[in-house]
């Protein structure tokens, strides 16, 4: 029997799946569908300092092997989140990450000493939001501004870092290097890539908000490339590799390329009890092929 | 725990009208015990990896003593149009009920159901779960090709059937025959409509004071309340039509009345 | 009938259909299985200065709804080229594109030269590839490196110059921007998105190059996207769309996001005449909703 | 113009051994004309639009008069697990017949054909093209389960069978037999040879001056040439397996002598 446990940051996970932010609500939704308790991990819906409407509908469209989602950052703002889902979903026995977004740097920070207090585990910075302050430009995609934010974030926050990178940039091992500068202690890639579709019969983008996010098993080979290169960069940091993980095998691809654990996104839309299935399915492989702690899987990808 | 996850086998899925397909299922106690009208399924599409996301299709009718769950779609892109060459024998991975549904209050004894197009299927479940009430449907169809279950309504409501080019019974829109019915008999106790959009854009003009219930689409990826992108703006605020809906009240959906 | 011609630069191409290249050869691999003269064009694998290698086998992968590739630019390089296949098929009865690829801007130089007086009509200057003098890095993914080759090329070519736009960058509009500051008379884009495939069995790389190039229906919403954004750039240039196109629909979202003619690459791989096929089914889309010329397609996307 | 693009009915896919398959295809005149034993069929997974990739499987037998094609495959992956589900009367779309085949000059009488497992099945073709010469086959299967076809060989060739365990004839390698048969009976005019990498390494080492050709794989796109990406070093250059092979010269094939 192998070993499923994982260390993240100080946090211990049961096992390496964790769902992905954005894409399993505020996982009470998914207590019907799943054990949660067999989770390794539940990243909340990103969490905004103000209560965000979010995007227009239509807010998603299915591609080849992927979706695009348009949702907007919907949530009820970090205060109405504490004073009602958190007290339902805080004795849900799993590792539970907080995922953070702001339009500038304050914001972060507000939402970071609301939760300090909580029982959350672990902050996600979701760094894919444009920036307000700095004419919009995407906080993710500029090295300076990416590495400010983590370090004012880092400054203020009681919970191991985990920041998020946006696979929207030429040089994710730069962006990684300037997230580990900024004092981040994780760094979990991708986020999804932006995409559009187009009905050609109409003539309009299928989302009303024109381009979307791009993610599921059409994503997947550029996400383990980048997964790979940022293992490569040998930051010293834990890694939380995702993009279209929908199988056991597809969760060990991205330990061997250097994750230590993993998200599972898209493949909750699908089936709402994916990420424990792929929980089940990583820890018959790991069996399988006689694996004595799931993290010797990180980074064993053989080059020659 | 109340199990909505299933793999049930296709009993049939037959042609029933110009591109109408219906469908019949096995279902499980469960889900009988549960279920209420205007609640839908959402379908893995077999088969085919390259379609990640379900397809919600109202429940059409359940029978509950053969145990069947029906479904009436048209096939209109790539995942219907696979889901009409799915054979009796098939096995369908299936998550239902999901949805708030149409709630009935045991005083709303006077019911009119108004469909538009394929927002009929859904309707004809009501008669399922609430046999005991006074039905009148006001029934849409594009043309005599497109009218599947007319006769069906017939068996238990009062029937107004429309088509938009006047080639069945009566040519024209049955938002307009529902008018001069509340000018004739005077309003019901509830109005339970499905149908596109434009469609429920005339009958908010309609339905004034009178208890109205609309069931809406959206396009969907969980179904389950996750990924909040089946929103609709309801009372100012952006609704999960899979969780908080499909089934709102008319008079709350914003872009009805803008 | 619609109208089907379209200019690119001066060139008159009978349809927008253009194969791309690297996954037609050099073209007289297909005489057998469709009819060349159908074609709008016809981009030929990339040529350069001296014959090259290519990368070791493995060379491709399948992923979900793509394909990677690692190919390398096998090629004789442009000298033989010249004296052997060319002469074979100078006579196709199409528009005829060279793909020009380099490790340094001399290498370019030389490639576009002994091209210039023969009947090729169009040049493609392929800036995916690491330039060997500046430390290895993309000469398409830097603005600088990218305006300075395409200067320096557009100098000596007696051609229109197309610039192929790699999509691996952050910032696709800035690049576009560089290309068509150095000169570029039209932009090609996307060229493929790095990604990587893992056996998750023998933990190694499927691509003996352990990364590659990801094409195919996976990677369409990240082109639409990119097209879209050069597009509204309003660079003045026309613009050759692909990534992904399978079928006549899809070559109309491409136009209808803003390229003037498509090419059709991974399509081809799993039907040796689909880029005849996607022509015809872009003329029968175009007749069927009354479209004067196919050209009225391109930009028209509708965002109210 | 040859076409070797088709759409072809199949007639037929059984399992024969322990997961190996046989698939009866349709073919048409123009396949016929043109086939030469050792080209293989470039087979498009029916129905699974996010496998892009066609499948090249060796044609392992025509039979000129029914006008069929038979194919013998492993289903080890995603496309062949796919393709063993296929059912008589299903349409495939087939590329074939495709690369170049073993040639048999008109003096090369003596014939040995070597196979290991799947590798086994392209080699049953010589016959159905050269009849008339004298064969001797040494055939290679992992166990008893997997063999197949041998029955086939021992109808027109002197044939050896080895297993790696020892559960069906002779316990061994089959490039063991030729070795000893070598010494015996003397080299033949050809070896014509088909299986996996570690089999053509033994190969190489035995068969000296003989005129040996073997069937290689590698991944592949296009199969037509226009790719590049299946190739193999032959001869320090990387050739086109599907187009310039996947027939070579043993003596070129540079993986097989470092
Ligand atoms: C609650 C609900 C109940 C429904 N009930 C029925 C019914 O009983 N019978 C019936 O025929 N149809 C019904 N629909 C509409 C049906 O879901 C769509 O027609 C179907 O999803 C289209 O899928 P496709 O693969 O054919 O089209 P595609 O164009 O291939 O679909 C692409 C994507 O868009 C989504 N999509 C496209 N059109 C719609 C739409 N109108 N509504 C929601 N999503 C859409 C699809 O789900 C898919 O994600 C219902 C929709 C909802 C939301
Ligand atoms: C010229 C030639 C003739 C062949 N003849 C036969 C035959 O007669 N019978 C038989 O069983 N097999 C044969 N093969 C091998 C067969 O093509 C592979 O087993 C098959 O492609 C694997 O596909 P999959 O979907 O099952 O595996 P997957 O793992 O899903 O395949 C993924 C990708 O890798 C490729 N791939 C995987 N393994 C191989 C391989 N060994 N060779 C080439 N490509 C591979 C696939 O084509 C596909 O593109 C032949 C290969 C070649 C090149
Ligand atoms: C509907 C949807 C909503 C998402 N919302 C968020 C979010 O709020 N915050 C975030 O960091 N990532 C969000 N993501 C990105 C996912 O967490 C994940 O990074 C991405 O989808 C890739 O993984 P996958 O392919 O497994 O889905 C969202 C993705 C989807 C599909
Ligand atoms: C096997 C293969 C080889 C390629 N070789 C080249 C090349 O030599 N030069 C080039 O500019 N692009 C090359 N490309 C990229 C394609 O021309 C095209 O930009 C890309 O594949 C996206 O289009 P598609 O999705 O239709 O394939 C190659 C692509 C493939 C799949
Ligand atoms: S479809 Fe996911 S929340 Fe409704
Ligand atoms: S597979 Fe494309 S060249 Fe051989």
């Amino acid at each position: 029997m192998t070993d499923m446990r994982v260390n993240i940051a100080g946090v211990e996970l049961k096992n390496p799946i964790v769902t992905a932010s954005g894409t399993f609500g505020f996982a009470e939704e998914y207590a019907l569908y799943t054990d949660l308790s067999r989770l390794g991990g539940i990243a909340l819906k990103a969490l905004t300092r103000e209560p965000r409407l979010g995007n227009p509908p239509v807010r998603i469209a299915e591609t080849a092997s992927g979706v695009l989602n348009s949702v907007g950052l919907q949530n009820p703002g970090v205060d109405e989140f504490l004073r009602t889902t958190w007290l339902r979903i805080k004795e849900i026995d799993t590792v539970k990450i907080a995922n953070i977004a702001g339009a500038c740097v304050e914001d972060y920070i507000y939402v970071a000493e609301r939760l300090n207090d909580t029982g959350i585990d672990l902050f996600e910075v979701n760094v894919s939001c444009p920036n307000v302050k700095h004419g919009g430009v995407n906080f993710g995609t500029d090295e300076k501004t990416l590495r400010g934010v983590v370090e004012e974030v880092k400054k203020v926050s009681k919970k191991p870092l985990i920041v998020k990178l946006t696979p929207n940039v030429t040089h994710i091992a730069d962006m990684a290097k300037a997230a580990a500068d900024g004092g981040a202690d994780v760094l979990s890639l991708i986020n999804t890539i932006t995409g559009m579709a187009i009905n050609a019969v109409t003539r309009k983008p299928v989302l009303a908000n024109v381009t979307g996010g791009l993610s599921g098993p059409a994503v997947k080979p550029v996400a383990l490339r980048m997964v790979w290169e940022v293992y490569r960069a040998n930051l010293g940091l834990p890694i939380i590799g995702m993009g279209g993980i929908m199988t056991g095998e597809d969760a060990a691809e991205f330990m061997i390329a250097g994750a230590d654990a993993v998200m599972v996104g898209t493949a909750t839309m699908r089936n709402p009890s994916a990420a424990k299935e792929i929980g089940f399915e990583l820890e018959q492989f790991a069996d399988k092929i006689g694996l004595e702690r799931i993290g010797d899987l990180t980074g064993s990808l053989n080059i020659e | 725990m109340i199990k909505k996850h299933f793999t049930e086998k296709v009993l049939a899925n037959e042609l029933i009208a110009q591109n109408t397909y219906l469908m019949r299922l096995t279902c499980t106690e469960d889900f009988l015990r549960i279920y209420r009208p205007g609640q839908f399924a959402h379908i893995e599409i077999p088969h085919a990896k390259d379609l990640l996301l379900r397809r919600p299709i109202s429940i059409n009718y359940v029978d509950f003593e053969k145990k069947e769950v029906h479904l009436a779609y048209n096939a209109v892109g790539k995942g219907t149009r696979l889901l009409s060459l799915v054979r009796a024998g098939d096995m369908l991975d299936v998550l239902m009920p999901l949805g708030n549904g149409f709630q009935l209050a045991g005083d709303m004894k006077r019911v009119w159901l108004v469909g538009g197009g394929i927002g009929i299927a859904p309707l004809k479940s009501l008669y399922c779960k609430y046999p005991d009430r006074e039905y009148t449907a006001f029934l849409g169809y594009r043309s005599r090709e497109c009218v599947y279950e007319a006769h069906d309504f017939e068996l238990f409501a009062k029937t107004h059937i429309t088509t938009d080019d006047g080639s069945y019974c009566i040519r024209g829109f049955c938002t307009d025959v529902l008018r001069a019915e509340l000018e004739e008999s005077g309003p019901p106790d509830v109005i339970l409509a499905c149908g596109p959009h434009v469609f429920f854009k005339s009958l908010a003009k309609v339905v004034g004071e009178i208890p109205t219930f609309v069931s809406l689409e959206q396009h969907m990826g969980c179904g389950t309340g996750g990924c909040a992108t089946c929103v609709c703006k309801v009372g100012g605020q952006y609704k999960k039509v899979c969780l908080q809906g499909p089934v709102f009240n008319i008079r709350e959906v914003d872009s009805l009345y803008d």
